[in-house]
C-alpha cells in the first residue's frame, strides 16, 4: 500500500528541490545538513520503490520515457546503497560545505536516472548532470590538488560526451527515433557502417566513465582528490555508470544486429575481442601502476581502473559465463572499493594524510578499520569466500572457455599484482610500527564503522551462496534475451570447466581455523612484546629517529624490473599531444597574428603571387 | 552414510598424513642436501623433533593479536586448499573445486602470514613479504600458463577430469605430450617452494629469515606445519596436471621426486637478486610455459 | 737503494714550508715535522702534489712533555711515497683545524682521536657525537695518566659479587667436568 | 608461585635433540663455527642448525671477549629469547677476561651478567672441544640439568644489578621498569666506584708486568 505516488517528473523535482532546502538550511544551521542529505537519500529509496514500472513526461516538446526492469533495479539498488551509507557516514563529517551535500544528493538522483531513463536525450541529460555535479563537488570540498584534477575530470567527461552526443545523434538520424524501444525496433535500417561507428563512440565515451585504457588518465587524479568519503561512491558506483553504458550499447542495442555479429574471432564480434584486450590491458597495467603509488587514494584509484577492466573484459567475451562476471564484478567492486575509500577516509580523518611512509601501524588505534580493511583487502584479491572470488572465478573460467590464452594470462597477473598492491596498503596504513605523531588517534567514529558491516554483509553473503547473486544476474540476462549461466544452486556454480562451492570452502575454512586455533592453544605460554621497540634489530636498540616504517619504495626492485612497461603513459602520450597542438597554434600566432605590417604584406604578396600563377596556369 | 562416513575419515586422516609426510620431506631434505655437501646430516625425522620442540617452547614474544593469528592463519588456509587438491586418487572436497579454486584458496596462507609479519612491525620482515610478492607476481604467470595449457589440453578445470584424463599408464601422462608446459612448471615450482635459487624472500644472511623474523616458539612452531603441508601441496600440483596422480603411495613417490629435483637444484645454487629473480620467470620459463600453450591450442 | 724520489718530495716540502723539518726516514717514507697551525697547509699543499690518499690520524701521549702529538699519514699513488706529518699539541685543552674541507675522512678519524686522546678539532661537527665508546663519562681512555688495569679491577673483578652469587647457588653449573 | 622446571621427558628429548643456536660471534672465536658446521665435524646431525635472529633459537653461543658495547647486545638478544635457553660461553676471554684482562673495557666474567650454562676454555678451543660441549649440552638437556633460564629469572635482581655496574640497562633491558629502579639504586655505588677507579696514575716499566710474572 503505496501512500503516495509520484511520477518520475515529480520524483526528480522533489529531490532537486530538496537539495535547494539542504543548500539554503545548510548555510543556516549547519548540522543539519547531512543529517538532512542521509534522510532524503533514505526518502528517495523508499520513493523508488512506489514508482510505477514506466512514465512518461513530456517537457518542450521532447517526450521523456523512463522505465524500470530488472537491470534497473540491480543498478539502482547498487546505487541507493552506497550512497546511503556514504551519506550516513558524512553524518559524522561537519567539515563539508553545504554546496557539496546539495550537489551528492542531485548527483545520486542523477545516476539513478541514468538507470532509469528510457530515451537518450534523458539519459543524455542524466548522464551530464551527474557529470557536472561531480565536478562541482570535486571544485567545492576537493583535497590538496582539487582543481587540477577537476579540471582534467571535466575535460575529459566533455571528450566522453561529445563521443556519447555523436552517437546518441546518429542512433537518432538513422532511425528516426529517440526512445530505446523504437530504436531496437528499427535497429535493422541502420547501415552496417553506421552502427558499429555509433557502437564504438558509445563504447569510447562510456568507456571514459570507465576508465578505459586509454582514455582512464583522470580517473586516479580525480578519485584521489575528491572529498574523501565521497569517493568511495565516486570509484564504486559512478564507474558503475560508464558499464552501463557499455551494456546498453553493446548488448542492448548492438548485438541484436546480426550483422554487427558477422566477423568473429573466439565466438565474440570483433569489437568484443577488442574490448577482452582493453580490459585485460587495462586491468594489468593499472595494477602495476597501482603496485608503484605512494598515497593511499591513488593507489586506490588505479586499483579501481584496474577492477574496471575486468568487467571490460568480461563483457567483451560476451557469452554467458562473460556477462554473469562482468556484472557479479560490478557490484563486488561497487562494495569493496566503496569499503575501502571508506575505511581511507577514516584514515585520513583521524591522520589528516594518506602517504602511506607518513602511516604506519594503526592496527592499534583503529582495529575495527583494520579488520575491514583485510575483509576488503579479500574481496579485491579475491579470496574464496567473499563476493571477489565468485565473480573473478567467473570470469576467469570465461576466459579460459572462450580461449582467451593471452588476455586470460593477464587478467591473472593481475590479480596476482592486486594481492601486491593490497598489501602494500594494508600494511603501510595498519601495520608496521607506530609514528610518534598518531599516539594519540583514535577509531573511527560508530557511523564509519556500522557502515564498515554494512558493506562486509553482503560480501561475505554473496561469496558464501554465490548462487543468490547469480539468480539475480540471470534473471536480467534472461529479461535482455541474452545468454545466462543456469547451472547453479544457492553455495554451488558450475561452469563448463569446473565447479566451486562457496558454502563448503567457508565451512572448510571455519573447521581449519580451529584446528589452527586449537594447535596455537597447545603450544607453550607466549609473553607480550615488552614495548613498540622489542624487535629483532641485529641486537639493537631501536629508537624514533629510526625509520622503520617500510613504506617508502615498497617494490623498488620490481619497479626496476618494469621500468620499461611502466615508462609507457598514455599521460605522457596526452602530454606530448597537447604540446604538438600548443606548438602548432603558437606557431600560427605568431605567424598570422604577429601585428607586423611588414610580415601582412609579405604574406598578401605571397599569396597574390599563387593566385597570378594559379590563374596564369589555369587560363592555359 | 558409510560412504559419507569413510569420506569423513578420510578427511581427518589425510591432513595428519601429509603433515608427516611433508615434515618427513623436509627432514629428507636436509639428510639430502647434507649428504650432497659431503656431510653425514641430521636424521630423516629432525624435523618432526623440531615442532615438537618448537610447540614446548615458553614465552615466545607476542606482537599483538594479528600476529598470532598470522601463523593460525596460514596454517589453516594450506589445510583448506589440501582438501581441495586430489592426493593419491582421494578428492577429499576436490570435486567441488578446480585448479583455479586451489590457486586462490593458496593465497590466504601467504596472506595471514603477511599481515602477521605486517604487525611485527620488523623492517626486514617486511623486505621478505615484498620480496615473496615480487617472486609470486614472477612465478604465478608462469604456473597459470602452464595450468592454462592443461585445462585447454582436457578442457577442464577440475582435477580430478584431468587425472581421469590421464589414467592408464605412463604412456598416457600430460608430462609427454605437454612437455614444454611441464618444463616451465618445475622451473615455476622452485619458486613456488622457495628453494635456491629462489630463496630471496627468506634470506638468513641478508634479512635474518625475513618474514620469520619475529615468530619464535610455537608460532615458527605452526609455520614450519605451513611449510609441510605446502610443499606436498604444491609438489602435488604438478603431480596432478601431469604426471597423473596415481595410489596414495605412488602419489607421494611422484610428489617427492618433484620435490627431489627441487632440492638438487637447491644444494648447489646461490641466491639471484631478487629483480634478476623475477626477470627470470618473465623471460624464461614465461617463453617456455606460452610456446607450449601455443602448441596445445594449434594442437587442438 | 737510493732514495731519489723521497729526497724529491723533501725538496718538494722544503720549497714552500722552510719551517718545516724533513727528513727521509726510510725507503717510501717521509717524515716531516711541523707546527700544528702549518698542518693544514702542508696537506693542502702536498695534496696539489699528487699526495692525494689520505690514510690516517695516529696520536701519541708524550705524557712527560705533556703534549700529544698527532700523525698525519699521506701517501701519493704516483710518487708511492708516504709521508707523515707530526705535530704536536699540549696535553691540557689542545685543539687543532679540522681537515675536513680538503678530505672527508679526516672527520672520522678526529672523532676516533677526540674519543679516546680528548683533542678538540675546531671546525670539526660532528665531535660531540658518541662515535665508538658508548655512554662513556671517564676521562680518555687513551691517555697515559688513565690506569686502564685499575679500572678493569674496579669494574670487572667484582669479587664480592662473585661471593654473592656462591651465596646465591649461581655458579655455572660444574657437573660435567669428566671425572 | 611454583618453581619453574627444567623440561623432562620428551619435551627434554625434543629440545635437546633440536638446538637452534644464535651464535654471537664478538671476535676471533667465530672462525671456529664454519669448520664446527662444515663436512668436517657437521654439527647438524645432532640437529644443531645455526638461526639467524635470537626468537628462533634455544641456544645463545658467545664466542670470545665481550666489550661492555657487546654485553648490552647480548643482554638484549638473551632476553628476547624464548624459554627454555642455553648459553655457552666459548673462549677464555667469557671465562676471565682470557688476554683482555686488564681491558677498560672489556667484561671478565660472562656469567655474572647472565647465566652461563657451560663454559668451554682455550685460546681458541678446537671444533672437536665445541662438538663436546654441545654432546655434554645434549644430555644434560635430556635430563633437566641446565636450567639457566630459571636462575635468570629467580635472581633477576643480581643480574641486572652486576649489568647496571656497567651498563645503561634502561635502554638495554626489555623490563624497563626493573631496569629503571636498579639503575637508580646502583647509582651511588657506581659514582664511587668511579671516583676510586681514574685515579690519575702513570705506570712505570717495571711495574706494566703483572705481578707473579718473572720481571
Amino acid at each position: 500500500m503505496n501512500l503516495v505516488t509520484l511520477s518520475y517528473a515529480q520524483y526528480f523535482g522533489l529531490f532537486v528541490s530538496l537539495s535547494v532546502v539542504i543548500y539554503l538550511l545548510g548555510k543556516g544551521v549547519p548540522p543539519i545538513k547531512s543529517v538532512l542529505s542521509f534522510l532524503s537519500l533514505l526518502l528517495a529509496a523508499y520513493l523508488f520503490t512506489t514508482l510505477q514500472s514506466t512514465g512518461q513526461t513530456t517537457l518542450l516538446l521532447l517526450n521523456f520515457t523512463f522505465g524500470i526492469d530488472i537491470l534497473t533495479k540491480f543498478f539502482v539498488w547498487m546505487t541507493f546503497g552506497i550512497a546511503i551509507i556514504v551519506s550516513f557516514v558524512l553524518v559524522s563529517n561537519k567539515e563539508l560545505s553545504p554546496t557539496f551535500h546539495a550537489l551528492y544528493l542531485i548527483n545520486v538522483i542523477a545516476t539513478v536516472f541514468i538507470f532509469l531513463s528510457r530515451d537518450l536525450i534523458s539519459f543524455f541529460l542524466a548522464w551530464e548532470l551527474m557529470g557536472w555535479t561531480t565536478f562541482a563537488m570535486i571544485i567545492s570540498d576537493g583535497w590538496t590538488d582539487k582543481l587540477k584534477a577537476a579540471r582534467k575530470y571535466f575535460v575529459w567527461s566533455a571528450i566522453g560526451a561529445y563521443f556519447v552526443l555523436i552517437g546518441f545523434a546518429i542512433l537518432i538520424s538513422q532511425t528516426g527515433y529517440y526512445q530505446f524501444e523504437p530504436i531496437l525496433a528499427h535497429i535493422g535500417t541502420i547501415p552496417t557502417g553506421w552502427l558499429i561507428f555509433a557502437v564504438a563512440l558509445l563504447v569510447a565515451g562510456f568507456g571514459v566513465k570507465a576508465a578505459m585504457m586509454p582514455l582512464h588518465v583522470w580517473a586516479p587524479d580525480a578519485y584521489s582528490e575528491s572529498p574523501h568519503e565521497f569517493t568511495g561512491f565516486f570509484s564504486g558506483v559512478l564507474s558503475k555508470a560508464g558499464i552501463y553504458g557499455v551494456f546498453m550499447a553493446f548488448f542492448y542495442f548492438a548485438a541484436r544486429f546480426e550483422a554487427f555479429n558477422m566477423l568473429r574471432i573466439h565466438g565474440t564480434s570483433i569489437f568484443g575481442y577488442i574490448m577482452v584486450w582493453i580490459g585485460a590491458i587495462t586491468a594489468f597495467g593499472a595494477a602495476l601502476i597501482a603496485t608503484n603509488q605512494e598515497y593511499g587514494k591513488k593507489l586506490l584509484a588505479w586499483s579501481s581502473v584496474s577492477q574496471l577492466g575486468y568487467i571490460i573484459f568480461a563483457f567483451g567475451i560476451a557469452d554467458s559465463l562473460g556477462m554473469t562476471g562482468a556484472l557479479a564484478h560490478a557490484l563486488a567492486h561497487a562494495l569493496f572499493k566503496s569499503m575501502l575509500f571508506i575505511i581511507m577516509a577514516a584514515v585520513i580523518m583521524r591522520t589528516g594524510t594518506d602517504h602511506l611512509p607518513s602511516l604506519g601501524g594503526l592496527i592499534k588505534k583503529m582495529p575495527l578499520s583494520f579488520i575491514f580493511a583485510v575483509v576488503g583487502g579479500l574481496a579485491l584479491a579475491g579470496i574464496p569466500m567473499t563476493i571477489g572470488f565468485t565473480s573473478k572465478w567467473i570470469i576467469y573460467e570465461a576466459g579460459i572457455h572462450g580461449g582467451y590464452i593471452f588476455t586470460t594470462t593477464l587478467i591473472f597477473a593481475a590479480s596476482t599484482a592486486a594481492f601486491l598492491y593490497y598489501y602494500r596498503f594494508v600494511y603501510s596504513v595498519f601495520l608496521g610500527p607506530l609514528h610518534e605523531e598518531h599516539k594519540e588517534v583514535k577509531e573511527a567514529p560508530a557511523y564509519y564503522w556500522i557502515s564498515y558491516i554494512l558493506i562486509a554483509i553482503p560480501i561475505f553473503y554473496f561469496g558464501l551462496y554465490p548462487g543468490k547473486l547469480l539468480a539475480i544476474i540471470s534473471k536480467i540476462l534472461d529479461t535482455y534475451d541474452l545468454p545466462s549461466l543456469q547451472t547453479y544452486t544457492a553455495t554451488t556454480v558450475a561452469t563448463p570447466l569446473g565447479t566451486f562451492n562457496g558454502l563448503l570452502i567457508g565451512l572448510g575454512f571455519g573447521a581449519a581455523l580451529l584446528v589452527g586455533l586449537i594447535l596455537y592453544l597447545i603450544g607453550g605460554r607466549t609473553k607480550k612484546a615488552a614495548s613498540p621497540t622489542d624487535k629483532y634489530l641485529a641486537s639493537e636498540v631501536v629508537t624514533n629517529e629510526f625509520e622503520l616504517h617500510y613504506a617508502m619504495d615498497f617494490y623498488k626492485f620490481l619497479e626496476r624490473e618494469l621500468h620499461g612497461i611502466l615508462k609507457i603513459s598514455a599521460q605522457k602520450f596526452y602530454e606530448f599531444f597537447e604540446e604538438i597542438v600548443r606548438f602548432t597554434a603558437d606557431l600560427n600566432r605568431k605567424l598570422f597574428f604577429c601585428g607586423n605590417g611588414q610580415a601582412y604584406l609579405y604574406y598578401l604578396t605571397i599569396i597574390l603571387t599563387i593566385l597570378i600563377f594559379a590563374i596564369w596556369r589555369i587560363n592555359l | 552414510m558409510n560412504a559419507i562416513g569413510i569420506q569423513i575419515g578420510w578427511i581427518i586422516f589425510m591432513p595428519i598424513l601429509v603433515i608427516i609426510m611433508g615434515l618427513l620431506y623436509l627432514g629428507a631434505a636436509r639428510k639430502i642436501t647434507a649428504r650432497v655437501h659431503n656431510r653425514y646430516g641430521p636424521p630423516i625425522y629432525q624435523n618432526i623433533i623440531d615442532v615438537i620442540k618448537l610447540f614446548s617452547k615458553k614465552r615466545a614474544t607476542n606482537h599483538g593479536v594479528m600476529f598470532s593469528l598470522g601463523p593460525i592463519m596460514a596454517f589453516s588456509g594450506l589445510l583448506i586448499s589440501l582438501m581441495f587438491i586430489p592426493i593419491g586418487n582421494k578428492a577429499l572436497l576436490s570435486f567441488n573445486g578446480d585448479i583455479i579454486v586451489l590457486l586462490y584458496l593458496l593465497v590466504i596462507a601467504p596472506l595471514g602470514m603477511a599481515l602477521g609479519v605486517g604487525e611485527g612491525a620488523n623492517p626486514m620482515g617486511t623486505i621478505g613479504i615484498a620480496r615473496a610478492l615480487t617472486l609470486m607476481l614472477g612465478y604465478e604467470v608462469v604456473l597459470v600458463i602452464s595450468a592454462l595449457s592443461v585445462m585447454l589440453y582436457t578442457g577442464s578445470a577440475s582435477f580430478m577430469k584431468i587425472i581421469e584424463a590421464q589414467s592408464g599408464g605412463v604412456g598416457h601422462w600430460f608430462l609427454w605430450p605437454l612437455f614444454l608446459s611441464a618444463l616451465a612448471m618445475d622451473m615455476a615450482l622452485q619458486g613456488v617452494l622457495g628453494e635456491k635459487p629462489f630463496d630471496q624472500p627468506i634470506a638468513p644472511h641478508e634479512i635474518a629469515s625475513g618474514p620469520m623474523v619475529e615468530f619464535g616458539g610455537k608460532y615458527l612452531g605452526l609455520l614450519q606445519l605451513y611449510h609441510a603441508v605446502a610443499i606436498v601441496v604444491e609438489t602435488g600440483i604438478m603431480v596432478n596436471l601431469f604426471l597423473g596422480g596415481g595410489t596414495l603411495f605412488w602419489w607421494f613417490v611422484k610428489s617427492f621426486t618433484v620435490f627431489f629435483i627441487a632440492l638438487l637444484i637447491n644444494a648447489v645454487m646461490p641466491r639471484f637478486r631478487i629483480g634478476q629473480a623475477f626477470k627470470f620467470f618473465w623471460t624464461y620459463p614465461a617463453a617456455i610455459s606460452l610456446l607450449g600453450l601455443i602448441l596445445v591450442a594449434i594442437l587442438k | 737503494m737510493s732514495l731519489e724520489k723521497e729526497q724529491k718530495v723533501v725538496e718538494l716540502v722544503k720549497a714552500s714550508f722552510e719551517d718545516a723539518e724533513a727528513e727521509v726516514q726510510r725507503e717510501r717514507r717521509v717524515k716531516v715535522r711541523v707546527k700544528p697551525n702549518r698542518v693544514f697547509p702542508l696537506v693542502a699543499y702536498l695534496k696539489g702534489h699528487g699526495f692525494n690518499h689520505f690514510v690516517a690520524i695516529s696520536a701519541v701521549d708524550w705524557i712527560k712533555d705533556g703534549e700529544i702529538e698527532l700523525v698525519y699519514h699521506l701517501w701519493s699513488y704516483s710518487e708511492k711515497v708516504h709521508v707523515m706529518i707530526k705535530t704536536r699539541i699540549p696535553r691540557d685543552n689542545g685543539s687543532m683545524p679540522t681537515l675536513k674541507p680538503l678530505f672527508n675522512q679526516a672527520e672520522t678519524y678526529e672523532r676516533d682521536i677526540h674519543e679516546f686522546f680528548g683533542v678538540y678539532f675546531e671546525g670539526n661537527e660532528k665531535l660531540d657525537r658518541e662515535f665508538i665508546l658508548e655512554d662513556w663519562d671517564g676521562p680518555p681512555p687513551m691517555r697515559k695518566d688513565f690506569d686502564t688495569r685499575l679500572f678493569s679491577a674496579e669494574f670487572y673483578d667484582q669479587e664480592d659479587l662473585e661471593s654473592e652469587a656462591l651465596r646465591l647457588k649461581i655458579q655455572p653449573y660444574k657437573g660435567h667436568l669428566r671425572k | 608461585m611454583a618453581k619453574e622446571k627444567a623440561p623432562k621427558g620428551i619435551k627434554g628429548w625434543a629440545q635437546g635433540r633440536s638446538l637452534w643456536m644464535l651464535h654471537f660471534c664478538t671476535g676471533c672465536g667465530a672462525i671456529e663455527m664454519p669448520p664446527t658446521m662444515t663436512s668436517r665435524y657437521d654439527m647438524e646431525r645432532f640437529g644443531i642448525t645455526p638461526m639467524a635472529t635470537p626468537r628462533q633459537a634455544d641456544l645463545l653461543l658467545i664466542t670470545g671477549y665481550l666489550t661492555v658495547k657487546t654485553l648490552k647486545r647480548v643482554v638484549r638478544s638473551y632476553e628476547q629469547m624464548p624459554d627454555p635457553k642455553y648459553v655457552i660461553g666459548f673462549g677464555s676471554c667469557t671465562v676471565n677476561g682470557g688476554m683482555y684482562w686488564d681491558s677498560y673495557n672489556t667484561i671478565k666474567r660472562l656469567d655474572l651478567y647472565i647465566p652461563v650454562d657451560l663454559y668451554i676454555a682455550g685460546c681458541m678451543p678446537r671444533p672437536e672441544a665445541i662438538i663436546d660441549s654441545f654432546t655434554e649440552l645434549i644430555k644434560g638437556i635430556k635430563e633437566g640439568r641446565f636450567d639457566g633460564w630459571i636462575r635468570y629469572r629467580e635472581n633477576i635482581e643480581f643480574y641486572k644489578r652486576n649489568q647496571a655496574m656497567v651498563m645503561d640497562i634502561r635502554k638495554w633491558s626489555l623490563d624497563t621498569e626493573l631496569a629503571e629502579r636498579i639503575w637508580n639504586e646502583v647509582q651511588e655505588e657506581r659514582k664511587k666506584r668511579f671516583e676510586r677507579a681514574t685515579v690519575p696514575h702513570v705506570y712505570e716499566l717495571a711495574e706494566r708486568i703483572p705481578e707473579g710474572l718473572p720481571k
